[in-house]
């Protein structure tokens, strides 16, 4: 194990380090004529706006994603079936086009949802010319942030909740604390380092989101680190010294944001998966159910019905537009992006490439991270334990920090990169999928680390001492107990990391072509021909195909643990 | 006699309450079935009980029998199939006009089997949480749970972390959650399990003292004989899912109303045979080891099969030679067992085996003959199935 | 492969060919394949394919907007791992840079060159399109043809006027406002900046917007993206003022030093520069050598000047509020 | 007399193992201490002990004095500070020698104090784990399993999760993947704490049979005076990390080394006095009550204060009248209490309370005066601190 975990390690590290060092030193010498690095002090609004929408985006997302996640794990208050799954939906529409969804409804001018309100309003006696809603605004990109964000907190947290003994719920309730008090103080604040590790992921994938405020911010006049990092590495000539420092500037944040998680919440103390079995009762809510509902109700259909039907209508339009032409309407789109042998191709390379991308990176992460909870296993823990000292939580340590180094890398500077470090000797893997493979790989670590890690932070450490007890070698307890018990985790990482990768165009972009066509390809091409019909018709048809992966994973990984439980 | 002594001995301490106390918690007719892929399992059959004002009682039975799925029945965290429970005068749950109170409340506290403490909370801070949900104020928070971790012996406890501690520290942190609310209605699931006898026996104390400082109504499950007889008012003996029996301890013990429960509580030797004659209020039974007598626990014909139970503890060892006049007869001592407090005897008589407890010093060797004399009240004759 | 490609205009026969022609074609068809970056239309890229594949030529292509054209090209080209024979972008500047870098081969052998307009070419690439920029009309919430820019500042566009972020979109996009600048001077790009127009990331979205109504006038479209729309059946029209100056989005063809397939490289880009070259690459953009069945090059089209664009960058963007 | 009972005591139940029987588990000068917030814990202060092959050892202490901590080095799933420990004559841990070999490689099993049941596994897959881990075939894994979880009373169980378990049902699946694996060396902790009376005894039983059967060794932590001495062939009485003295049951109940030993095993009256003056091997000790003559536990000067400490059940009742002749002093019953098997009399002789229990089914009243008589072997004198 120490060998293996060693050599995962320094393949990530390479993985990473190499192809900048390429890029470094290729693009620099090349081209560096000064010191000057176009960084003016514009950049401090720009790190504002990044703050305030990253920020109040991941917290928005981890109110939601933490309420829901609460609602379908630990009450009977959500809705059975396809609970786990809705919050997760929104998710699967790849990239550009979820966020396309939202401007459908929310333009100020030509929103159907605006335009639907004026209609009410004018009912009543109020006309407006536009609004009320404007999507182009700072509210605007922290909800969509948050919106986005939302499957990604749901996802982590509610691995975490899936396992948590309701006693210590019942007996806060017994204790004369109601459901939602209950929730605050007890069931939550005991799995803290999910939900700090849920945000932290928040955060990083919100820093490196694109879409949103490229989309929203371009117009509301808002600019974000991300978009400031692509500028600097798309306009002509580029400026990758300045996204590069831009870059590792933020790799500092979240490695800093990374230690105060850990001194804040210190693992110690959340609620563990212990040696006494767990009775599967759900918190019964009574009156508050119907309150629940609603709010599950109403998120499903803010994030998933509405934007889907927003863009169905645009699937079926020749061009998008505010009138509907009730005549013009066709599934010609559909023809078009289905009867086109290319596209195919590539919506069949995605799926695999991301199918496979999404495996790999849970086995190397679920590896390494059950390996370090190993590593701390004689340090003197016990249900729930107390602090590790500094020798085991070294592993960890050195663990998170080298997956963390691709969290913040641009995605176009990891293409760029990887053409210049793996298209010669002695790789020679331009053009063939797998350097789209190790790309994806790269930089989808992160997600894949961070998810691993909480889902193994909630394994008590007897469960794994007693399988060494008796008799089983390290590796057989990582197999029979412990990856078992963190499985719906590492499930929750899996659709995470599948659906990144469905849905990734930067790198893409740069690395597929007609021998490795992938849709993300597809979809920016069509996108930049302003052909957003057919990109919502394909996008539409990924996010069906990707559902079914993801709720077939769902389903799997649930399954093992419903028998114990239920 | 024994059974003037039940007369003499402290009402406190075994008298079916007397008063005409108003019962705090009331159970009827509670059916509770689980559904599992092995099939249903039903935990409680009809079970009815009044636990009345300021009583304890006990619920004791063999492991699995139900005992804790009926404190989660009352304390709501559990969903009966059927019946009524009332806690303080309100009824809390009832199938038939659809009510189900939520834990919260029904103004109870419980001790957990499985502890429950909250992981992310401080000893302190577990301990104070049902203080603070009730709003108490700060000052009378620190108070009250430093003097109720006193009681339970972790006064220097307050600030680690549950997974720093001991398993009785933990068991112990969770009797102090559950008495720091001074409800009127307490449930105790094992609260002393994992504690030895030392700090079990002072925790057994000051919980009576609480009990009648405080006046508490409880539920209390142990498997522990001492605790059992030392705590409760009233005892209830479960057998799968149902009441064998509820009495006072004495009852209990000296009037067992079944086999099951003759043989549950402490424990008892068996003898078969057939009624011979009635003697007064007594049986003359024809054993193997000659004819004893015994008091009948049901009308009884002559003839009948029948079997006599009589505890170890209340067995004389007489010298032997004295003949088998007057409910004595002679055994061979198989296997003493020395066990602390008491010494332990394995005899056998006339083919039968039997056990025999006594504080008696003098250790009698292996092969030693010796008789046995049984007073005719401690006898309980049953009728053979 | 989206939209209907334009007709294909009439192809010479192999053996119709000029002689110089059918030597580059001989030894083009020894390679038999050729592979192109292009930044144009994907229809004209679907023309551009079966016009050589009439010669039987296989085209490679890969259709990547200009600016990640230059990125994956640079990576490439630096990795010594040169896959484009012939790239075509729409950013000349680039392959000024990549022609100083060493990485693009002299066209000066080539036949069709020497008829070639002298202003559209240099050592290592001609202008080939001229897409020049216009207004972006909705013809439903419009009507005449203005003859002037200023067209866009009046105040009943307020809220209506539509502007692809200029500091997102390159240099190209900010020559044509210098030119602008220089016509009506800075009060007139103030003017724009005040009407607080719609920013939007890409041309395409920004015509988007109009095409779907939330927009009346795109300022500084250009007329390929009005086409798109157009074809799609919005109610669109693009207009470039007769009155005023105009520049456009030139794009430029090149050969990799180290292409794989040089010959069919020099066979396509000499085919670019033919007639029927000329028509499948300008069906809505222009010729700048004015090919027959081309549309012209407006009456006061004037030649980019990135130079100056890049110097007045930052006042440019200022004036524009951008 | 007491001192006889020891020797004709059974010595398998027990004797100080007479035979030079090989050690198969020796912990030597064993220290660990927990780094927490609120300042160092020391759970194990140079901790020696040997335990021979067949043997049980049981641990018993107060609620948080190490005995688990102890367990879980030996086990391996702790890092001691300093020390050494053999397991089957390997040294699996030596601070000095840098030896720490894992848990999987001592060859032992254990039963955990908080059961660590895989949630995951059926109660079968459970209990099978030790054998599929030693790769046993399909059909011995499903005959030992079936047998073991027969033995601890759950073959109707096997497909059942941990959650759908009562509490003692899951200790005893705890207990029966323990004794699954057939290993020479088994560490107990608190096995049974969560059963029943009736349960306890039979699995204890069973225990023993299986003990003679296979012939493990054991390091059994309990806090069950019962299960201790009927257990144990020796036991170790722990305090605060150290152990307070080792020795066969008899031993530690009859000639506690130190007022604590006494006091934790069983109960213990306690008078204060001092020293008048030596009758042979014993002292005249003035008390309150009276005279008593006792054991000294050390060399005892005349006049020197002392304490003299003496068993509940070591006090004999006899009627009043008597003078205090013969280490005879006079009581009035405060209270008395039944207690099922016996009866608990709360006396006081000139002030002093003291504790005297009785099997003796005549129960006195309150207010009663009787005479106690106290055995000089069995009255032990300790100098006062
Ligand atoms: N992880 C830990 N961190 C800090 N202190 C600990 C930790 N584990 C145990 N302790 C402390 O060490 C002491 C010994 O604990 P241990 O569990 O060995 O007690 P024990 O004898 O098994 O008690 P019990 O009978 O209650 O189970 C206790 O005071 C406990 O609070
Ligand atoms: N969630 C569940 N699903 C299925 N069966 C259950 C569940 N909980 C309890 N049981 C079964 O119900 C019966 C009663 O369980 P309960 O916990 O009430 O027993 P108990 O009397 O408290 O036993 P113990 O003394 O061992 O704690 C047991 O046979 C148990 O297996
Ligand atoms: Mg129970
Ligand atoms: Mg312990």
């Amino acid at each position: 194990m120490d060998t293996l975990s060693a050599v995962l390690l320094v393949l990530i590290a390479l993985l990473v380090i190499y192809p900048m060092a390429r890029t470094v030193i290729g693009l620099f010498s090349a081209t560096s004529d000064s010191g000057d690095l176009g960084i003016d002090s514009s950049l401090l609004s720009v790190l504002w706006n990044t703050l305030v929408v990253v920020g109040g985006g991941s917290i928005l997302a981890l109110v939601c994603g933490a309420t829901l996640a609460w609602i379908n794990e630990r009450t009977d208050g959500g809705f059975r079936g396809l609970g786990d799954f809705m919050p997760v939906a929104p998710l699967l529409l790849p990239a550009v086009t979820g966020v396309l969804g939202w401007v459908v409804l929310l333009d100020p001018r030509i929103g159907l949802l605006n335009v639907l309100i004026r209609t009410l309003l004018s009912y009543v006696g109020i006309d407006l010319a536009d609004g009320p809603i404007d999507i182009y605004s700072m509210g605007g990109m922290v909800a969509i942030t948050g919106l986005h964000l939302v499957p990604v907190v749901y996802l982590i947290v509610s691995a975490a909740l899936r396992n948590l003994d309701p006693a210590i719920e019942e007996a806060s309730r017994i204790n004369g604390a109601g459901p939602l008090r209950t929730a605050v103080r007890v069931t939550l604040p005991a799995v803290a380092p999910a939900l700090a590790g849920a945000w932290l992921l928040g955060i990083i994938n919100g820093i490196g989101l694109f879409s949103v405020p490229v989309i929203l911010g371009t117009n509301a006049r808002i600019e974000v680190l991300s978009v400031r990092i692509w500028r600097y590495l798309t306009d002509y000539p580029s400026n990758p010294d300045a996204a590069l420092v831009l870059a590792a500037g933020m790799l500092v944040v979240i490695l800093a944001l990374r230690t105060v998680q850990k001194y804040l919440v210190p693992s110690g103390r959340q609620a563990t998966i212990g040696g006494r079995g767990v009775r599967a009762t759900r918190m019964r809510l009574g009156p508050f159910r119907l309150l629940t509902r609603l709010l599950v109700a109403g998120y499903i259909a803010a994030a998933v019905v509405l934007p889907v039907l927003g863009l169905l209508l645009v699937s079926v339009e020749p061009f998008w537009s505010m009138k509907i032409r009730w005549g013009q309407l066709s599934l010609v789109n559909y023809q078009n992006v289905l009867g086109n042998t290319q596209t195919l191709r590539s919506l069949l390379t995605s799926l695999g490439l991301a199918a496979v991308c999404a495996t790999v990176a849970m086995l190397v992460a679920g590896f390494l991270m059950l390996y370090a909870h190993q590593r701390r296993g004689t340090g003197g823990r016990r249900r729930g334990g107390k602090r590790r000292d500094g020798q085991e939580s070294g592993h960890k340590r050195v663990i998170d920090f080298v997956t963390s180094l691709p969290a913040t890398i641009p995605h176009s500077l990891i293409g760029v990169s990887f053409i210049l470090a793996f298209s010669g000797k002695p790789f020679g893997l331009y053009g063939t999928v797998f350097i789209l493979l190790l790309a994806y790989l790269t930089m989808e670590m992160p997600y894949a680390a961070s998810a691993a890690g909480t889902a193994t932070s909630v394994v008590g450490n007897e469960l794994a001492e007693a399988s060494r007890i008796f008799g089983a070698s390290e590796r057989r307890t990582v197999g029979r107990i412990l990856l078992p018990l963190v499985l719906p985790g590492l499930a929750a990482g899996w659709v995470l990391v599948f659906i990144h990768i469905l849905g990734e165009v930067t790198a893409s972009s740069l690395l597929s072509g007609s021998s490795n066509p992938v849709v993300g390809r597809v979809l920016l091409d069509l996108w930049g021909q302003g052909n957003f019909p057919q990109m919502t018709a394909l996008a539409i048809v990924i996010w069906l195909i990707s559902s079914v992966f993801v709720l077939l994973m769902l389903r799997l990984s649930n399954r093992r643990f419903a028998r114990a439980t239920g | 006699m024994v059974t003037q002594a039940r007369e003499v001995s402290d009402p406190e301490q075994s008298g079916t309450a007397s008063a005409p106390a108003r019962s705090r918690i009331s159970v009827r007719n509670l059916t509770k079935t689980y559904r599992t892929r092995r099939g249903d399992v039903t935990a409680l059959r009809n079970v009815s009980m009044d636990v009345d004002e300021g009583e304890i009682m006990v619920l004791l039975g063999p492991s699995g029998c139900g005992k804790t799925t009926l404190l989660r029945c009352v304390a709501g965290l559990e969903h009966p199939d059927a019946g009524e429970i009332t806690v303080n005068g309100r009824t809390v749950y009832s199938s038939e006009r659809g009510i189900s109170l939520p834990p919260e409340r029904r103004n109870l506290s419980m001790v957990f089997q499985s502890y429950a403490l909250w992981p992310h909370m401080s000893v302190f801070d577990n301990v104070a949480y049902p203080l603070r949900t009730a709003k108490t104020s700060a000052d009378e928070v620190r108070r009250r749970v430093g003097e109720v971790l006193d009681t339970v012996g972790l006064e220097k406890y307050g600030s680690s972390y549950p997974g720093q501690l001991s398993g009785g520290q933990q068991q112990r942190v969770s009797l102090a959650r559950a008495l720091v609310a001074n409800q009127g209605v307490i449930l105790f699931d094992e609260p002393l399990s994992n504690l030895d006898a030392k700090v079990r026996d002072r925790l057994r104390e000051e919980l009576l003292t609480l009990q009648r400082k405080i006046g508490f109504t409880a539920l209390y499950v142990t498997h522990d004989q001492t605790e059992a007889t030392g705590l409760g008012d009233r005892i209830a003996v479960m057998e799968v899912g149902t009441v064998a029996q509820l009495g006072s301890p004495t009852d209990i013990y000296y009037t067992p109303a079944s086999r099951y429960v003759a043989d549950f509580v402490g424990s008892a030797n068996e003898l078969t045979g057939s009624v011979a004659e009635a003697v007064g209020d007594r049986v003359r039974v024809d054993t193997s080891v000659g004819p004893l007598l015994g008091t009948p626990t049901a009308g009884m014909a002559k003839g009948e099969p029948v079997r006599v139970l009589f505890r170890p503890e209340h067995c004389l060892i007489a010298p032997d030679g004295a003949a088998a006049e007057g409910n004595r007869f002679s055994c061979t001592v198989e296997r003493s067992t020395f066990l602390g407090s008491h010494v332990e005897y394995n005899l056998s008589a006339s083919g039968q085996r039997l056990v025999l407890k006594t504080m008696d010093g003098n250790l009698l060797a292996s092969g030693a003959k010796v008789a046995v004399s049984l007073d005719p009240t401690l006898a309980r004759v049953f009728p053979a199935d | 492969q989206t939209a209907k490609s334009a007709e294909l205009p009439a192809l010479p026969r192999a053996d119709a060919l000029s002689a110089d022609q059918r030597e580059l074609l001989s030894a083009a068809r020894r390679e038999g394949t050729v592979t192109l970056y292009s930044s144009n239309d994907p229809s004209v890229v679907d023309n551009i394919v079966a016009a050589m594949d009439h010669y039987d030529i296989k085209v490679d292509f890969q259709r990547l907007n200009s600016a990640p054209l230059a990125q994956r090209y640079s990576a490439e080209a630096q990795a010594g791992k040169v896959v484009a024979d012939v790239i075509v972008t729409g950013d000349p500047m680039f392959a000024d840079d990549a022609g100083a870098n060493g990485w693009l081969a002299g066209i000066g052998s080539l036949p069709a060159l020497a008829e070639w307009p002298a202003r559209f070419k240099t050592d290592h690439y001609p202008i080939l399109s001229v897409n020049p920029y216009c207004l972006g009309l909705n013809t439903e919430l419009t009507d005449g043809t203005p003859r002037e820019w200023t067209y866009a500042v009046d105040p009943k566009w307020e809220g209506q006027l539509v502007m692809a972020n200029p500091a997102t979109t390159g240099t190209v996009n900010l020559a044509a406002w210098n030119l602008l600048r220089e016509r009506y001077g800075d009060d007139f790009l103030r003017q724009v900046g005040a009407r607080k127009p719609n920013l939007f990331d890409s041309a395409t979205s920004a015509m988007q917007q109009v095409a779907a109504g939330a927009g009346a006038v795109f300022m500084l479209s250009s007329v390929v993206s009005v086409q798109a729309m157009k074809k799609l059946g919005a109610p669109v029209a693009a207009v470039v003022p007769a009155d005023a100056p105009t520049t456009g989005i030139e794009s430029a063809a090149c050969v990799s030093a180290k292409a794989p397939h040089p010959n069919a490289a020099r066979f396509l880009l000499n085919f670019f520069m033919t007639g029927p070259g000329q028509k499948i690459l300008n069906p809505v953009s222009s010729s700048p050598a004015d090919a027959p069945g081309t549309p012209a090059l407006p009456a006061k089209f004037v030649r980019p000047d990135y130079t100056k664009a890049k110097a007045n960058k930052s006042r440019l963007l200022k004036l524009l509020d951008a």
